[in-house]
């Protein structure tokens, strides 16, 4: 048995030599990629056949990245197609058929990199597709201001997963790109403090990347494969801890590096990634995988053993298992584990905490791990908030070490996940708050306004009729006073009247039943106006429609036609029970003056009446929209 | 929801089981040795009452049967409390062990009273136990057993350092009168340094821990100073049964949430 | 005196304390409630030994009844006191008359044994008392939220596995007091 | 001198029990002139929809009515059994589950306007409590879904009921709550 504890972190045993035996294969083009749209507008149609490397939609925000084909084909549509994230959501994807020929224009380098700004690299990169952990490969609100203070940037070759090796293999085979990805940024922040950090445990990517090294401005660093301490935000903090804490520090992936490259100095845009292929499978090895490209296409390229029962996306600790295996590849898809029950065994019974403490002694961000996982249990976010949920990195160590098979890692998720919910709640409740006030005072703001001109104007007629002919005015002080008191028995009689208008009811035999009946004709009235002009707006709206369909659908003009026709019969009787229903109110109405409860009846049925015909109204718009279709 | 985890990560409860019993194993063997047949039967009785009381609370439970009784912790208690109560009569060694191991059933599994600790209690409440003779070489085997389930990570040292500490601490107090000092406590002192230090019935930090042992060991001596003819054995595992009630205790005061950068942040704002 | 008999019977008085209390007080806050009737119980001890000293020693070597109304005049002072000054207080922790009465009723059963004992052990003999019963009933606060975290079986969630360990508490203390009279 | 020592450990007893009493925390009613900062304080834990089924205009107001002692803690459906719960841990007062008059707590929703069926009344507008409709007289109205609280106060003033709820257009996902099949409890799996 290993001996598993050290202060923090776990030193793993790595499952790599199996997929870095063999060079980074190709895998034969699968027949459909899937890329995400991602809220992106397209450049180019469905139908339409395009070239690898073509831009098929523009970045649309800060985070967002350019798409490119990353082979040549047909536009095939758009759909929702499930993505390799845990949510196992389908989004919206733009499916590209390729046609089998990679067919690719020649590319130029561009010729100008060594005078670039670092906005310039970085929104140039963005439009090259070259991702980074959000978003582009160089934040654009880090390159804008990347001059003002000293920085420290960290190219992150390190990866401790066990299976994942994409990293490794990356530096062993293209070490060459890498430094040529480096030195360019380097060029372009000359000032910059530049580390490589690497793995102690793969003396061969080491090598490759010192071979490429010699006579360069950045350094070369080994760390020790302590688990998550490959996350970039970990290697921050190291870095921080240990040099100048002024710096400011970006961390980058390796990939990106070697994107960066070959679209600086080749023109290729970032097509494609490395992934780990790992687990049961006949040839395990590393793919140079295109994005968009379905798993399971991946799997069957590297062949799955029969004992194959499950596909897991990212590595063995922090990874997720694919629901549906057609997922497709994405910017950061590191590994696909095909699992076994040999290699992944599956959860024994349940057991109860035994207290062993393990949790809290290999965990990275030394949490009391038993009291965080019993409130996230209890889904207790704000008790778990206290006990350190913010600060967990959701690294898996837990799970991994808990001899009881706690479920840790995914209660931490939930927990987390409801925890950020909560947060954007209190952001959009503290934004409604705002709005809210806002309301009240401008309401208050309103009536104040209101009262001053009604006040302004008011004096303004006491003026007038101080001015006016009768300039012997024998009452020149009391009329704005008897205005004013006019206005508020006036307020008042209307303040009535809406109260009265609004509780019709029995227990108040004071208003007369006239009124009661009056004010049903008249919202029954209403209520037939609003409907004909409903029924008219929903019939001109058809209308419209099957016009479109008939210019859309020449070879069926006569039947949609004919659906005009329909339509227009179906507008008429609309216009016609609505009309029907406006005389029945006004019939309701002049009986009414006798007695009120046979007037309010009728305007009941009126109402009802007017619903049906709403109600006939959309349901004729709808067929006629079905047929159009 | 995330894999399982790969086999080599998950040293599971069978295996913790494993290296107790390894660690048991000399103390064992010395005992079967000295004592020859007498020791075996104690033994199997004890096994066997244990067994089916394991049985009888599994049942009760309602739960599976044969992963926890592969994984031995019936066994185990029967064979640590055999350890402790081998010379008494072996009717009062089936009685503890079946009713330790069914309270720890009912107090679902995994309690903070550790069923040797309660057996022994019991036995002593029921009547008076001989007093435990001198042997040096069973107090060596188990100090060997303890050693090695501390390299495996299993049992932490906080709690025996902070019992030997308590016990030297409270020597001067008690008049150096060297209760436990002699060979005739000292594998008893041993084995409730083991009882202290598995996770299940100690504190969860190491503050707490050492806290615990510090605090069992200077009471058991102070104990046995004040009473003239208290025994080392029945005061040790009454003052454990008392100390493993206040663990949850010792947990509320002396854990502290992390607190990490994000946390922090969250609080400062 | 029986120790073997006094420590257990703390015990029992520790939990009823710690039910009565959690029947009473509003907060979920259980460990200052407890403390809170711990030190009170020091106070009751206390003063008992004060008032208990301040009597003639009675003729007959009856001492049960003084004592008695010893702690029970000092848990009634005590009440008056705390309901002149911290009433809202008081009544929040669950403090009322019974209970302080009832946990008077240790000083009651110790103090007629001290009578003769030896000085030192007159002294401390409350306060290390007054210590153990702190410790029970913090212990008693603290130990539900352990035992919810337990997968009890049905019969025993809640109440019952309190008993339980309050059981196993009491026979620890048994077996310890039997040595020490 | 027994007697001396006695009473100085009866001092001493008191002097912690008073100390004690005085550290713990007083009744929130007991603190009455800072209702003000404890209205703000719960204002910050209410969901801020604005909807008035608590019986108040507003959030504020019911921040202020629970502040001063004048409502019960269970009349906000939207900030759930959840809010409920934070709000017995600031007022230290006990958990209560909702009144029965109380609506039934619902998933959060944004309004969505029917714009084939809006008649432009602006009814909708003057009830939005976070004017998160957008529209004048006679012109098509639209709901800011990012704004909108899911208060359904404009469902019953629109004339022509073009106004309805629809869960979100981004639902936050969430990893699902670890589910233990049942199965692996049972002993002929677990063989």
């Amino acid at each position: 048995m290993i001996r598993l504890f050290s202060r923090s972190g776990l030193r793993l045993p790595a499952q790599r030599e199996a997929t870095t035996r063999q060079a980074i294969a190709t895998p034969p083009l699968p027949a459909r990629l899937a890329l995400p749209l991602q809220g992106r507008q397209l450049l180019c149609e469905i139908g339409q056949p395009v070239h690898k490397g073509q831009c098929l939609a523009p970045a649309n925000g800060e985070f967002s990245l350019a798409l490119h084909a990353p082979t040549s084909g047909r536009i095939g549509g758009l759909s929702r197609w499930p993505l390799a994230l845990p949510q196992d959501a389908e989004q919206d994807c733009l499916l590209l058929d390729c046609d089998g020929e990679d067919h690719q224009p020649a590319q130029a380098a561009i010729g100008h990199w060594q005078s670039m700004t670092p906005l310039q690299l970085a929104s140039f990169l963005q439009e090259m597709g070259v991702g980074g952990e959000h978003g582009p490969l160089l934040p654009l609100a880090w390159a804008a201001d990347c001059r003002s203070a000293a920085q420290r940037i960290i190219i992150n070759g390190a990866q401790t997963e066990p299976h994942i090796s994409c990293d490794d293999m990356l530096m062993r085979e293209r070490a060459a790109d890498i430094a040529a990805g480096i030195g360019i940024l380097a060029h372009c922040l000359p000032e910059a403090e530049i580390t490589l950090v690497l793995n102690d445990d793969s003396p061969q990517a080491l090598a490759a990347m010192r071979a490429v090294h010699a006579g360069q401005e950045w350094k070369i660093q080994t760390i020790p494969a302590i688990y998550p301490d490959s996350d970039s935000q970990r290697l921050q903090r190291r870095f921080d801890r240990a040099g100048r804490s002024a710096m400011q520090t970006l961390c980058l992936p390796v990939a990106g590096l070697h994107a960066l490259a070959r679209a600086v100095l080749h023109g290729e845009p970032c097509l494609s990634r490395i992934v780990t292929l790992a687990g049961a499978l006949a040839r395990p090895c590393n793919v140079d995988a295109l994005l968009g490209t379905p798993a399971s296409h991946l799997l069957d390229f590297a062949t799955a053993l029969p004992e194959c029962n499950g596909l897991i996306h990212g590595g063995s600790l922090r990874g997720f298992a694919l629901q549906d295996w057609q997922a497709a590849i994405h910017q950061h898809s590191d590994c696909l584990i095909a699992s076994s029950a040999t290699l992944f065994p599956p959860r024994t019974a349940r057991q109860d905490c035994i207290r062993c403490g393990d949790c809290s002694r290999v965990c990275p961000d030394k949490l009391q791990v038993p009291e965080l996982y019993w409130h996230s249990s209890q889904q207790q976010t704000d008790q778990a908030s206290l006990w350190g949920l913010a600060d967990c990195s959701l690294c898996g160590l837990c799970s991994a070490v808990c001899p009881s098979q706690l479920p840790l890692l995914d209660t931490l998720r939930h927990s987390k996940q409801s925890m950020l919910g909560e947060l954007s709640q209190q952001q959009s409740a503290g934004i409604a708050r705002d709005r809210h006030r806002f309301r009240l005072f401008r309401l208050q703001r309103d009536k104040q306004e209101k009262a001053q001109r009604l006040a302004e104007r008011a004096a303004q007629q006491a003026e007038k009729r101080n001015t006016a002919p009768a300039e012997s005015g024998s009452v020149p002080h009391t009329t704005p006073v008897a205005s004013s008191e006019d206005k508020q028995a006036a307020i008042a009689a209307a303040m009535a009247r809406a109260a009265a208008r609004q509780m019709p009811a029995p227990d108040q035999p004071a208003s007369s039943p006239q009124d009661q009946a009056r004010e049903a004709a008249i919202a029954a009235q209403r209520q037939a106006a609003i409907d004909a002009a409903m029924a008219r707006a929903a019939a001109r709206k058809a209308n419209q429609e099957a016009a479109k369909a008939n210019r859309q659908d020449s070879p069926a003009t006569a039947e949609a036609s004919h659906d005009g026709e329909e339509d227009k019969r179906a507008r008429q009787q609309a216009l016609i029970q609505a009309a029907m229903q406006r005389a029945a109110s006004q019939k309701a109405d002049s009986p009414t003056d006798s007695g009120a409860s046979p007037g309010l009846d009728a305007a009941k049925k009126a109402l009802i009446e007017a619903a049906m015909a709403r109600a006939a109204a959309r349901k004729t718009e709808q067929d006629s929209r079905k047929k159009s279709e | 929801m995330t894999p399982s985890l790969p086999q080599i990560l998950r040293p599971g409860m069978a295996w913790r089981r494993q290296q107790q019993w390894l660690a048991l194993l000399p103390a064992l063997l010395i005992l079967l040795l000295q004592h020859g047949m007498d020791m075996v039967l104690t033994l199997s009785l004890a096994c066997c009452t244990a067994l089916a009381s394991e049985v009888l609370g599994l049942k009760l439970r309602r739960q599976a049967l044969a992963p926890m009784l592969r994984q031995g912790d019936a066994l185990l208690f029967a064979t640590q409390i055999s350890l402790l109560l081998w010379q008494g009569n072996p009717l009062l060694l089936c009685g503890g062990c079946a009713i330790a191991i069914l309270l720890r059933h009912a107090l679902g599994g995994s309690s903070l009273f550790h069923p040797a600790a309660i057996a022994l209690v019991l036995a002593s409440a029921w009547q008076d136990l001989p007093a435990p003779t001198s042997n040096p070489s069973l107090a060596i085997a188990l100090l060997s057993g303890i050693l090695w389930l501390g390299w495996r990570g299993i049992l932490r040292p906080q709690a025996m350092a902070g019992l030997l500490a308590g016990w030297l601490l409270s020597l001067p107090l008690s008049g150096l009168s060297a209760q436990g000092l002699s060979w005739q406590s000292g594998s008893l002192w041993l084995l409730a340094g083991w009882v202290m230090s598995e996770g299940a019935s100690s504190p969860a930090t190491a503050s707490g821990r050492l806290l615990f042992g510090l605090l069992a060991g200077m009471l058991c001596n102070l104990f046995c100073s004040l009473a003239p003819h208290a025994r080392p054995d029945t005061t040790l595992a009454g003052i454990l049964l008392l100390l493993a009630a206040s663990v949850p205790l010792l947990d509320r005061a002396l854990m502290r949430p992390s607190s990490g950068r994000e946390t922090r942040k969250a609080a400062g704002e | 005196m029986n120790f073997g008999l006094y420590l257990p019977l703390l015990v029992a008085l520790a939990l009823f304390s710690h039910n009565d209390q959690q029947r009473r007080i509003q907060t979920r806050a259980a460990l200052p409630a407890a403390l809170t009737l711990a030190a009170c119980s020091t106070v009751i001890q206390c003063g008992s030994a004060v008032l208990f000293s301040l009597l003639p020693p009675p003729r007959d070597g009856q001492l049960m009844l003084p004592a008695l109304a010893c702690s029970s005049a000092c848990a009634l002072l005590l009440q008056l006191a705390l309901r002149l000054d911290l009433r809202r207080t008081a009544v929040t922790q669950g403090l009322s008359l019974p209970l302080l009465w009832l946990n008077s009723l240790p000083a009651a059963l110790l103090l007629p044994a001290l009578q003769y004992a030896a000085p030192l052990w007159q002294l401390l003999a409350p306060l290390l008392l007054s210590a153990l019963y702190a410790l029970l009933l913090a212990q008693f606060a603290t130990l539900p939220d352990y035992l919810q975290r337990l997968s009890l079986p049905s019969a025993c969630r809640g109440k019952p596995a309190l008993m339980l360990a309050a059981a196993m508490m009491a026979l620890a203390l048994h077996g310890l007091g039997d040595q020490l009279s | 001198m027994m007697l001396t020592l006695r009473i100085l450990l009866l001092l001493l007893a008191l002097a912690l029990l008073a100390k004690l009493l005085r550290k713990l925390p007083t009744p929130v009613k007991a603190q009455a002139e800072e209702a003000d900062a404890l209205a703000r304080r719960i204002d910050a834990i209410l969901p801020q929809t604005q909807c008035g089924q608590c019986g108040h205009p507003g959030c504020q107001p019911y921040a202020e009515a629970l502040a001063s002692g004048q409502d019960s803690i269970n009349r906000c459906p939207p900030g759930g059994e959840e809010g409920i719960h934070k709000l017995a841990a600031l007022l230290h007062v006990d958990y209560q589950p909702f009144a029965p008059d109380t609506p039934p707590h619902k998933a959060k929703a944004v309004a969505i306007i029917d714009e084939r069926t809006c008649i432009g009344c602006t009814l909708c507008i003057q009830a939005c409590p976070v004017d998160a409709i957008l529209g004048s007289a006679k012109q098509m109205h639209t709901v800011l879904a990012d704004e909108c609280t899911g208060c359904e106060l404009c469902l019953s003033p629109c004339p022509v009921d073009c106004i309805s709820m629809r869960p979100p257009e981004q639902a936050d996902w969430r990893w699902g709550y670890p589910v233990i099949a049942i199965k692996a409890v049972k002993p002929e799996s677990a063989a």
